[in-house]
């Protein structure tokens, strides 16, 4: 079974041989052009040193069409008009899956039609040129956000492209995005990225690597995200990664949500070794939104609010057409400038909320346990750990669709909104913290005069779109009239 | 969807459920599932990153007389072209939907069900359907008519 | 002078009939028919019993545009794409002069052009059966508001046309709205409206009187806000009214606003007589938005979000397209979907905020400050003290365009975002009081290293439209390239 | 506006400044004071609710150089109809401005520009107008040309 341990030059060295094969513009990476290259780009677009040196929270949205020159538009307006500090390029989907030749075919047909058939920007068959083009026609610091289990090629081609940032992980990128992909492979090829990540940073050139917090984006409990960074940032660490920025995604509770981003913060220092300068990044509700652009402005606001109390060094902003399908570049640049504004006016004020000390040590408690788990079942090794402890469910994610996790846990709102955990499976968490969400759910239950079931978690699914933080039986009256067909309890 | 009234006529009707090519968004289809079986069908979910054989041969085996499809990502035109034939070629009669975020954007919906209409879809739900819609057509397309419709009490 | 004493019957009567001359459409009022047709009404569109009863914050926008057919299509838009609980009739500015021949004029127009020249509904000029039109042709409650000195005409035809609940007051309805209007002249004015709203409650039609919290809606610190509304509640309770809303303009600062509605609420109960049922009323943000839509959702979600901690009985709602005009009915909606949105995610958490209960005692001293002094000056005659207080500028409002008051007092923000005094003028507060008010701005301006001079207000005036909430001069820069130009320091 | 920096050239220079009709929105005219005083010139400020006539009548007595009207509520047009006929009956020559929120409603500012314009105001501005704006315009039209331009120091 694979260790934890760094790569060797002549394994990255392989690896990348052997890669080359996959698609043609592989060929023109050549590393040590690429660092001369990442020299020779101005301080401004340096993505770790523009993070790490900012003190306010600095914006990105999410960003992707097909096309070069539709993707390079889309940024210079989402910098220009949205006021962006940071950038993305959202990477198409059959990309995720390796499947170069089908993003190949949706890209010509792109350009033919001209109607999108890509739902991103396929930067491995855009070539080292491409992202290069890119790169050097907007002004601020572009960061490459994917979802790719095997995302090696696509590091090898975007790193010498000149994209200093790449977000994901071997679980976070396996877990909520994949079926059939085995955890050991992906950590496998995760440590190709993050090495190769490693050595840029060991030329000077540091990429910054960021774990995908959110992971399935619903409901998922504060503790088990934050688990899951904290392992892929200690397996990015090994291969020698220096600027990890750790992700979190909003479950709308503020105090649990401020209390989860300190707890990421204090855990990822405690954790990682002092080499690591460690960041967080606050992602805006990741679950359904609201089908009305007004209503999603509102749940864009307490994402705004959220981050201007938690003071994460970056936010992900959503836009108000999240619901419906990838937004035009305006609603994505109105996304931006609504939490700006938002959270410009909060975060000149002390706002100190009750309970926050509390909910951030029930969190860190949790996080222990899930870690101390691993570290047992690991026999020390994170790598083993991680994937015996997925194996027997002891780590899980709620709704994940890959095969490698149990998706036994599942998360339902306490009385007060936050995320607790419903349905434990065998996640590796001790008989005292499953009274306290036992109890917690209990109290909802009786608020609420009716059992713990599925139908709860059902409820707290929809109910960010039908209005809600919580899904209450009361609420499905004025949320949908069809509602009531389906149940006759 | 517990200790629900379910009409006993939506027993033993089977239907496939799954998310169509490289999609793996689940929540949806997982909502979807426990619907449909609270409803009563018998809910064959293949779960995300299906292909276009995976359904056939599910509706084949499981002798199924509804297939639905979900896409969330946004390729579901291209991940769907093909799949009727596919059903024809196996001889299968089954009442096919399609729903999700179907197309690429912010899409004008009236257009995009005539597409995936065109293409064989009995059926064409955006993503604001709720799962009572999909089993009232269900009932509809089944001839699940209300003379069969003795209700049962299920615990789910 | 005047004084703080019920108008007899006959005053009323005699007053009533002098109106009648002023506009044709006052002869079709009649008290005893008027009294059958409310009693008439559903339970629904009453007023005062649906805003008591109501266990939620209820929304309300503005809305008034000239005809009554696209005021009942506005209504009946708010009402059902908006949500709007409660609905409200704004009257439009030449009414509010009592220059009904220019309304008539601008309605005309309006009529033949088909473009609006009134920026509000002249309900004067549609007369009582217009007003029953408009009350029938929608389902919720509808409140007359409109910043009118001399109401009297006003009330008469809109109690008779059928509505509820009317906004405004001696003080609230002068100060930031006339230039020459005496106030013993509005006190006296607005003590036939408020006795005629008593007559109708006494006759088993409650009439809810809504005090116009936010003034001039800029910077105006909360204690100043709060004195106004319960001498305008006290005035209004001698003349038999016995439905008060309280109403407060949001200043932005959270901690201060929910402090201030804390305050607004406990002063209410204690100050009036239990007779009297208060309520309050929020405001969102009143001074001036940013120009740009996007933004203002911001603005917008963080009143909703302050709201939805601090739980009034009613939050008046504002659009994104409040900087630039009279908003469209879907962005009027909008606002209200919007609001409405965050407010349900927010309100069914706990979020207990540090110091709230400080900066209330704060306000709870100011406010004493200055109704003690009212009444020294009145020599226990409310109606006497409130005059007195404002020729003295021992009360005081900013930026108070009427000749009544001194307008001396000026308004900044201190380094937490909070609106303090930064200019006194006669304003009655205790030396101890000023002096935390000038060290909380003395530690401001030393942040940010300039002198307290009018420079900071202006820039805190501007701070919310430019996207801040204090108006530092670093944030010149960014806000508008053209700002340099004037100021060389 | 405080220790500024302000051209000799403005200095004496008499601008009137006041809101028209029945318009009560007061913060604007206040901060427009303000910074047209600390540019340097003299202010003739008439406050809210100021009718055509006290407009022209204190032009004519403080031999102004310009007249700045503010209007925010909506009015604009029928509250300026007329105005330029009492300002040439009255034998001025005024440079005239008007800004602020000049229709009822969403305008679309090029029109509203050339409605003003029509009406006889030199220069028309929207409520995202800076006071610089105007003082820059104003230093233009007034012909406060560079080569007068000595600068002074003022503390305000
Ligand atoms: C959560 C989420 C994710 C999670 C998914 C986790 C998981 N494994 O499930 C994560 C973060 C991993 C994710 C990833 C991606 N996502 Co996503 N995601 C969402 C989000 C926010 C919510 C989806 C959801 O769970 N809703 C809740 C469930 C209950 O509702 P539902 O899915 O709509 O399903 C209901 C109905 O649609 C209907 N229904 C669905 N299918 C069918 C079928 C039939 C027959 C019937 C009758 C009814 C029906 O019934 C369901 C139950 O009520 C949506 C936007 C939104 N809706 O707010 C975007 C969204 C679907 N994602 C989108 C995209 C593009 C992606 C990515 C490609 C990333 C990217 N480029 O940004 C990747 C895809 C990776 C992949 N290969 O699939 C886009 C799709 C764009 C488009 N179509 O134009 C959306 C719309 C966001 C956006 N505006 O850009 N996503
Ligand atoms: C505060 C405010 C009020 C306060 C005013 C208190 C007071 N006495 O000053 C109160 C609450 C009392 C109020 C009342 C009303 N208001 Co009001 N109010 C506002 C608000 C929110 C801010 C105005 C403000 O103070 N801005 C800050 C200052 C610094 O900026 P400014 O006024 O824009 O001025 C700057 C520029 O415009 C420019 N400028 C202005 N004039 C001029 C002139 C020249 C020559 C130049 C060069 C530049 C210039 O320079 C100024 C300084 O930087 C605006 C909307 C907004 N802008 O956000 C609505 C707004 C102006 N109000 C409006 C209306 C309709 C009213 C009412 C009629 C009520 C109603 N029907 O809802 C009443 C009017 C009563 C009356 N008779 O005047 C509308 C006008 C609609 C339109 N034009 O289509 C607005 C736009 C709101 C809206 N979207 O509906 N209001």
């Amino acid at each position: 079974m694979i260790r934890d341990r760094r790569l060797s030059t002549d394994e990255l060295r392989r690896i990348d041989a052997e890669l080359r094969a996959d698609w043609p513009t592989a060929e023109a990476v050549d590393f040590d052009e690429a660092v001369a290259y990442h020299e020779s780009l101005p301080p401004g677009k340096q993505f770790a040193s523009v993070l790490e040196g900012a003190d306010q929270p600095l914006l990105q949205p999410r960003a992707g069409v097909p096309r070069l020159d539709d993707q390079i538009e889309l940024l210079q307006y989402l910098e220009r008009d949205g006021g962006a500090d940071l950038l993305p390029v959202t990477i198409d989907s059959y990309t995720r899956d390796n499947e170069y030749e089908k993003a190949q075919t949706g890209l010509e047909e792109t350009r033919e039609t001209g109607t999108d058939e890509l739902n991103g920007f396929p930067a491995v068959n855009h070539g080292v040129d491409g992202c290069r083009e890119l790169v050097e026609a907007v002004d601020a610091p572009v960061e490459v956000r994917h979802g790719t289990p095997d995302a090696r090629l696509l590091a090898m081609v975007t790193f010498a492209g000149g994209f200093q940032s790449f977000e994901g992980g071997p679980i976070s990128y396996n877990i909520p995005y994949t079926k059939e992909h085995d955890l050991e492979e992906t950590i496998e090829h995760w440590q190709f990225v993050d090495r190769l990540a490693g050595a840029y940073t060991e030329c000077g050139v540091t990429i910054n690597r960021e774990p995908f917090g959110p992971l399935t984006g619903t409901l998922v409990p504060p503790s088990i995200a934050i688990a899951v960074m904290l392992l892929e940032g200690k397996l990015a660490a090994t291969q020698g990664v220096r600027s990890l920025t750790l992700g979190y995604g909003q479950v709308g509770n503020v105090v649990q949500d401020v209390a989860a981003l300190c707890a990421l913060r204090d855990l990822g220092e405690d954790y990682l070794s002092d080499e690591v300068t460690v960041t967080t990044v606050f992602h805006e509700w990741m679950g359904g939104f609201p089908p009305d652009e007004a209503r999603a402005n509102g749940v864009i606001g307490l994402g705004a609010a959220t981050a201007a109390i938690a003071r994460p060094d970056k936010v992900i902003t959503k836009s108000p057409q999240e619901f419906q399908g990838v937004p035009t570049k305006e609603a994505n640049a109105a996304g931006l400038r609504t939490t700006r504004q938002l959270m410009d006016m909060v975060i000149e004020q002390d706002i100190d909320i009750d309970g926050i000390a509390r909910e951030r040590q029930l969190i860190l408690r949790e996080v222990r346990c899930l870690l101390d788990r691993v570290e047992e079942l690991g026999d020390g090794d994170v790598a083993r750990g991680t994937i015996r402890a997925f194996e027997s469910g002891e780590l899980d994610v709620p709704f994940a669709p890959s095969d490698s996790a149990r998706g036994d846990v599942l998360p339902a709102r306490d009385d007060d909104g936050r995320v607790r955990i419903f349905e434990f499976g065998n996640l590796a968490l001790d008989e005292e913290i499953r009274e306290i969400h036992v109890a917690r759910l209990d109290s909802r239950a009786e608020t609420e005069g009716r059992d713990r079931t599925f139908r709860m978690v059902a409820d707290d699914v929809d109910a960010i779109s039908d209005g809600h933080l919580i899904g209450r039986p009361s609420h499905e009256a004025d949320a949908d009239p069809n509602r009531g067909e389906s149940d006759a309890d | 969807m517990t200790d629900t009234i379910v009409p006993r006529s939506t027993m033993g009707r089977t239907v496939i459920l799954g998310v169509i090519g490289s999609d793996a968004h689940v929540v949806g289809i997982t909502i979807l599932e426990h619907a449909l079986s609270a409803a009563g069908f018998d809910v064959v979910n293949l779960g995300v990153k299906s292909s276009q054989d995976e359904f056939v041969a599910a509706a084949t085996e499981h002798e199924a007389e509804a297939v639905l499809v979900s896409s969330m990502y946004g390729h579901a035109r291209q991940d769907c072209e093909g799949l009727h034939e596919r059903i024809s070629d196996a001889g299968l009669d089954v009442v096919t939907y399609v729903g999700g975020n179907l197309a690429v954007g912010q899409d004008d919906f009236d257009q995009t069900r005539a597409t995936f209409e065109a293409m064989g879809f009995d059926r064409v739900f955006d993503a604001e359907t709720d799962p009572s819609e999909a089993i009232a057509a269900l009932e509809r397309d089944l001839q699940l008519t209300s003379g069969e419709s003795e209700t049962v009490r299920v615990n789910t």
